[in-house]
């Protein structure tokens, strides 16, 4: 026999390993998953307003906005990152956006490719301070965040930006066929991400660099491209969102999105992404996030206080990261 | 003992045959802040040989290896592919110039499968328009992962697998394995067998040998002074940074090399007398 | 085009004989303001008899997504009617509307939207002529001569905070002798607000007014002066009467405090909807007034109704 | 010749081995204290306010708690952690302190005792979440953070504690001898943690346990009960830090600290903590504090808007750090 | 070839000295998930031998001496010290049984010098109260380092660099060094010549000699058969988990180890024999 091979393999079936590799796959967002099911269930009982058409609508629509940065956040924590700065580059670009239509008149939609392109432009001002300046993406975008809030106070004169045209919710408050129309992009947004963090080379480098950022380099692919490609690719979620949130509200608000990356990285971490890079994928990032919504609306719905869903909402960030964690020991804690 | 290399016989750096070297460094300069970790290092390689680098603990022959694939561009000296110069400025450049390398503190994203790792960097892509904006043709690449393994001889359970997953032998093999079925002119191995078994270790030289029957040169960094004179045709041994002697491995024992490599002779002598 | 603004559905007409229950939802939870609006909604319920109020609210009063959605998760629950302080006039509109259009009254307190439907009665204070109000009480305090002021305001970029600082700003205009050398914000946080009023006079010696624009503003600015041992040196005008800053007033470290009513606020949201949902008594809007608390009229009974508002004898006529 | 060595090290003199030794504990406090120094020498040239006793006495008495939250923090990142609900524990601990004063009638010191125990087992929480459970820090104490607010906004019943006695200013606003009370404080607390950590075997373990857990573990420290200790000990600070912040003001505070991490974190990392763990020390921290403090100090003197200084604090964040890991990577990026 | 060590000749598990084995391992299980790393392994090493633990890449070396040194405590089976059973819980309790082992992924912290390695988790505190409140005794360290280091004959620059910038050979001096220092019985080595020169590794070994000599025992993990044969007494064969053989070193060629780790001879054949 002149097969190379290591001893290790053979102690397991391939069969086991097959379902094991799925299994790791889909753990934490089973974890995730279930969890939403069950409160989807438990509120369906306990609440007759919870599973109605206007509710469903409302959560959709709710949790549109997270669900859409939070898939920014997840594409950054696979490659190891993190972005601090999602809450005020969305306020910079909802602001940016309703003030092009009020002073400019621009379309909602011209202002929507404006507002998209403040959000690449401070994603390629993270791309390049993490890998040009090679400062680590949280103190990176930690300045970004800083730099961000006092720039959309300066461009706004720190004034929310008001008197828009009414057409300039069609993005957030807008429906089409009876389903937000912010849900649809959503839809759009995680189906598409999904695909390219799957099914494209572009995908395959996100998680390469994630895993091995030296592994990825010396298998000639162009890292710092490709990473600050991530970032401008989140940055630009990152602007619609901003948009879609702006149009939500009829609004510019200089201070949305405080505290907003504590919530996507939540939602992200929630549905199974990795800090330590290389993990992560859309489909639970979306369940986190809906998972978080659904705690803050079966809330109202039963009565409870906003200070018992934080207690809920921390209880519950804890409980996925460590059955999740408990996963992977078991699943990959090799030596 | 003591002669140089038949391919470099009459004079110091030219081969006697028609062929240049198929891959050359020449004065080789690399510093890590004030360390300097090559200095003037000279190294080469013939068409379908293998030659072993060897040195001390530190001789820089890791940062070598580095600069010949692009990793570490060379403060100083010169590359040369075929004989001409070359700029490898990044390891895309090494690769594209038909060099592959096993690193010493190998090189695989974790979280990928053996099948991805395989094409990490070189992806096949769907045919057409798809294919165009970067959609993986994943079914392609595990069939030819698969038949690339099973062709070397190396066997792993199954090319979906995450790294992560292997054991370290089986990492090993993964690695030296991509290398193998890439590299078109040269393969390096910065040794690759420091971690294996005695059977691991038979299976990576048997790969490394038919990868020189197939026409490949091979560099191979190693410790091992018996594992050495088993595989290579020829030795350079690396010294603080230099090239302290160039041996024909069947004209030499541990003793000489061992000697080389610490400077009881010195190498400079060597290459003159 | 298929894509159309969603207005809300045309529910039922709700019966309205038996237990009604109310969502109160503040800008905010967190300040002494709000529970006082609390405790006047609370009381009106119970007055009522068999009404049962749901107080919920963002945490921070820049959360106007977060106020928007849990309004309309209210909508969703049915509640019998909305009472609520708008966080942004016009971001909060379209819940207004969803909220109508699910045939649920609204009525507002302490800030309204804009546009304000005509069946969306207010009960509140005008916040920009208030603050104006504040800047010639300043100026009166000063009296006549040359006078450095400074304003600490609480949130750059939320509305009321917006109206408040132009509404003193229109105010100053009329007193060229003050001239404003000093702006900065306290985030609603004490201890930021101590330390901007603090860097504020070092940098302005002779500071001789400051306008505080809220609770937490106005309490940092009076433990910085009192810190600075400048109290009495410096007028302080206020807003609000959080406990600590009645005794301000008292002490002579803050010279008057902007108090508005907001126990009536709640009191007269929940009142007035009830009697709306029960005897279809139209709503309509009132000013629930503003008071200028010195240390003169402070325990005047008039005043102390407002201070010290109680279910017994509510501060609601 | 029988010595065992490697011909690296020969390549390097030993003296320029020691020199670069100090160097490197000292550039990124040296980049923080030239920033410092120069940011201090503008400040007395352009403004005749800043070189005050005045002045320097406020901006000592504004950034003790910071300075002291933020030597919390360092502690932690030292062991490769991150604290998160510094902010939010913070708050607790001074609501309940100002809580027990009020309503139980506590003296100021008792109250201090009870604020630092409340911070205590908040600290016990985080390290029992990241030893035992084996949640990452980040997630930990993100999920601390949530319910550590719900928590105060509880007890508090979400209003500010008022009505306290003068007595309660001591800790904040009291001085001896002409210096802050706080400062007092805080210079104690610095030297306390900086000699913990750079004298003691505690010291010693949270180096050890940041640069390499498992290490330490093999080394035989107890690394659960030590690491427990860092965040309890962190813990103690920043209740401590919440007091005094309680009594600044005169009351508790249900809505203290928000955002207040990533302010304790910036100056750490500003100071040369690096959040890879086994690296940074309190005087570094200090500066950072010191630094930050400064230019808001500065910028109300010099009358710069808000606006600005977000930005200058998010240019000198990703000024420190690029120089810092420039640093690092030309000392010990080694093969 | 084939015979039971000397210590352990008369019966299949008591030796023939009065004094029972320093470190005894019995039947010892250790799974991961449900990998079954160690399936009923033994091992043992007596007072003053140098004692080869081989064995194919994954039969379970690291994982059995991992039992030995406390951390991973095994799921089944007894480990012995001075034929007493002990319960390795922690890396404390091996240590404090006079265990000390150089892991095959080291175990160093980076930013600590190299005095602070020596001495990790066993810190000289200042005599005294101030002691007694865990004050260091840097000085004493320092010295203390330097001269134990000397003594090994291991030349570092300085005791006070932090490790971060030493050579992987240097380190991994410091690593054996630390573990000779501290062993008062057993010093359990796990390829710690993998990464090292010719050069290198003899210096190692040098100190593994001199360790026996001074009547420590010396377990070694390699994979390098000429320097098991060199240095070892006895050598103990892992195959699947499982203890496969027992050879006198002396007794034994370089084929018949590989043959005991590849099982082409059953080692409970040879040890029934
Ligand atoms: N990235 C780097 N930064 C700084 N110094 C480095 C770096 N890489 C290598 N060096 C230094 O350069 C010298 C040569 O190192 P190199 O790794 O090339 O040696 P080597 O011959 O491969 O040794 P080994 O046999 O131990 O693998 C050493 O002194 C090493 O410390
Ligand atoms: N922490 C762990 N989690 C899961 N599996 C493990 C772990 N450690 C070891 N294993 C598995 O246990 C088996 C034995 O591994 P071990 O490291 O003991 O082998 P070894 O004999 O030391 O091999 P090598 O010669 O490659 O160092 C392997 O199959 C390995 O994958
Ligand atoms: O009237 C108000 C009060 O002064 O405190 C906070 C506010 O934002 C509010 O509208
Ligand atoms: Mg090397
Ligand atoms: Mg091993």
């Amino acid at each position: 026999m002149s097969t190379v091979e290591a001893t290790a393999g053979s102690q397991r079936g391939e069969l086991s390993d097959w379902v094991r590799e799925r299994v790791s796959h889909a753990v934490s967002e089973l974890t995730a998953a279930t969890a939403l099911v069950v409160l989807f269930i438990a509120l369906t009982v306990a609440s007759p307003y919870f599973l109605t058409a206007d509710n469903l609508f409302n959560i959709g629509a709710q949790t549109a906005v997270i669900a859409i940065i939070a898939t920014a956040q997840t594409m950054v924590i696979i490659t190891k990152g993190i972005d601090l700065s999602v809450g005020s580059v969305a306020a910079l670009a909802g602001v940016v956006g309703a003030m092009v239509v009020r002073d400019l008149g621009f379309s909602l939609w011209a202002a929507t490719v404006v507002a998209i392109g403040v959000g690449a432009l401070a994603g390629l001002l993270n791309g390049l301070l993490v890998t040009v300046a090679r400062i680590p993406p949280f103190i990176a975008t930690l300045g970004t965040m800083s730099v961000g809030r006092g720039l959309v106070f300066i461009v706004s004169g720190a004034v929310g930006v008001y008197g828009l045209p009414r057409s300039f919710q069609l993005l957030g408050n807008g429906e089409i066929l009876g389903i937000p129309f912010a849900v649809v992009i959503t839809v759009l947004v995680a189906v598409g991400v999904a695909f390219l963090l799957s099914q494209t080379r572009f995908g395959q480098y996100t998680y390469a660099m994630g895993s091995n950022l030296e592994a990825a380099r010396r298998s000639g692919i162009r890292v710092r491209r490709h990473l600050t490609g991530v970032y401008v690719l989140a940055g630009v979620l990152v602007g619609l969102g901003g948009m879609i949130a702006a149009s939500r509200v009829n609004s510019g608000q200089p201070n949305y999105g405080i505290s907003l990356e504590l919530d996507v990285i939540a939602a992200a971490v929630i549905g199974g992404a990795s800090l330590f890079g290389g993990q992560g994928r859309i489909v639970g990032t979306i369940i986190g996030a809906f998972l978080i919504a659904l705690v803050r609306n079966g809330a109202v719905l039963l009565d409870i206080s906003i200070h018992y869903q934080q207690v809920i909402v921390g209880l519950i960030i804890w409980a996925a990261v460590y059955f999740d964690q408990y996963r992977r020991r078991r699943l990959e804690a090799r030596g | 003992m003591g002669t140089t290399p038949t391919a470099t016989a009459d004079s110091d750096r030219q081969p006697t045959t028609d062929e240049p070297p198929v891959l050359e460094a020449r004065g080789i300069v690399k510093r890590f802040g004030h360390v300097e970790a090559l200095r003037g290092a000279d190294f080469t390689v013939h068409r379908g040989e293998v030659v072993a680098l060897i040195g001390d603990n530190g001789a820089g022959k890791s940062t070598l290896i580095k600069t010949l694939s692009g990793v570490h561009p060379p403060d100083e000296g010169e590359i040369r592919v075929d004989g001409r110069p070359v700029q490898f400025s990044t390891p895309l450049d090494a690769r594209r110039a038909g060099v592959e390398t096993v690193y010493q503190d190998l090189a695989v994203a974790d979280d990928l499968s053996v099948a991805a790792n395989l094409y990490l960097g070189r992806e096949l892509l769907r045919s057409g328009p798809l294919g165009r904006l970067g959609l993986l043709d994943k079914r392609a690449m595990r069939q030819g992962a698969a038949a690339a393994l099973d062709e070397l001889g190396v066997r792993i359970p199954r090319v979906t697998t995450p790294i992560a997953m292997l054991s370290g032998g089986q990492r090993q093999c993964v690695a030296v394995a991509r290398a193998i079925i890439w590299a078109t002119s040269v393969v390096i191995l910065d040794e690759p067998t420091a971690a294996l078994g005695v059977v691991q270790t038979q299976r990576v030289l048997d790969v490394v040998r038919r990868a020189r029957d197939a026409g490949m040169s091979v560099v191979l960094v190693s410790h091992n002074m018996p594992q050495v004179l088993e595989i290579a045709d020829r030795v350079e041994v690396l010294r603080l940074g230099r090239r302290a002697a160039r041996l024909r491995a069947d004209e030499v024992t541990t003793d000489d090399l061992v000697a080389a490599m610490t400077g009881s002779i010195s190498g400079a002598e060597r290459d003159e007398r | 085009g298929g894509v159309e603004v969603r207005d809300g559905g045309d529910g039922a007409t709700k019966d309205a004989s038996g237990p009604l229950k109310l969502a109160v939802v503040p800008k905010a939870v967190g300040a002494d303001y709000w529970n006082t609006v609390k405790a006047g909604a609370e009381c009106a319920a119970q007055r009522a008899g068999d009404v049962t109020v749901q107080w919920d609210g963002v945490t921070t009063e820049t959360d106007v997504e977060g106020q928007v959605n849990l309004i309309q998760n209210f909508v969703t629950k049915k509640v019998d009617g909305i009472v609520y302080a708008a966080t942004d006039s016009s971001a909060l509109a379209p819940a207004t509307d969803q909220a109508l259009g699910a045939n649920i009254p609204v009525a507002m307190i302490d800030s309204g939207t804009s546009p304000q439907p005509s069946s969306v009665p207010l009960f509140a204070t005008d916040n920009r002529a208030s603050a104006t109000e504040a800047a010639k009480m300043l100026a009166t305090e000063l009296g006549p001569g040359n006078h450095e002021v400074a304003l600490v305001e609480f949130q750059p970029g939320s509305q009321t905070n917006t109206e408040r600082v132009d509404g003193f700003k229109a105010g100053l205009a009329q007193f060229p002798n003050l001239k404003l050398v000093g702006q900065q914000p306290s985030r609603s946080d004490v201890n930021e607000a101590r330390r901007v009023t603090e860097n504020i006079l070092t940098a302005n010696p002779n500071l001789a007014g400051i306008f505080a624009a809220n609770e937490p503003s106005v309490l940092g600015a009076a433990q910085a002066i009192q810190a600075a041992n400048k109290s009495g040196k410096v007028v302080i005008i206020g807003w609000d009467a959080a406990p600590d800053e009645i005794a301000g007033v008292r002490s002579g470290q803050i010279s008057a405090l902007v108090v508005q009513n907001p126990f009536k606020m709640g009191y007269f949201g929940v009142d007035k909807m009830v009697k709306h949902l029960r005897d279809k008594a139209p709503l309509a809007s009132a000013d629930t007034g503003v008071t200028f608390v010195t240390k003169e009229n402070i325990d005047s009974a008039e005043i102390k109704a407002v201070l010290e508002p109680s279910c017994a004898n509510p501060p609601v006529q």
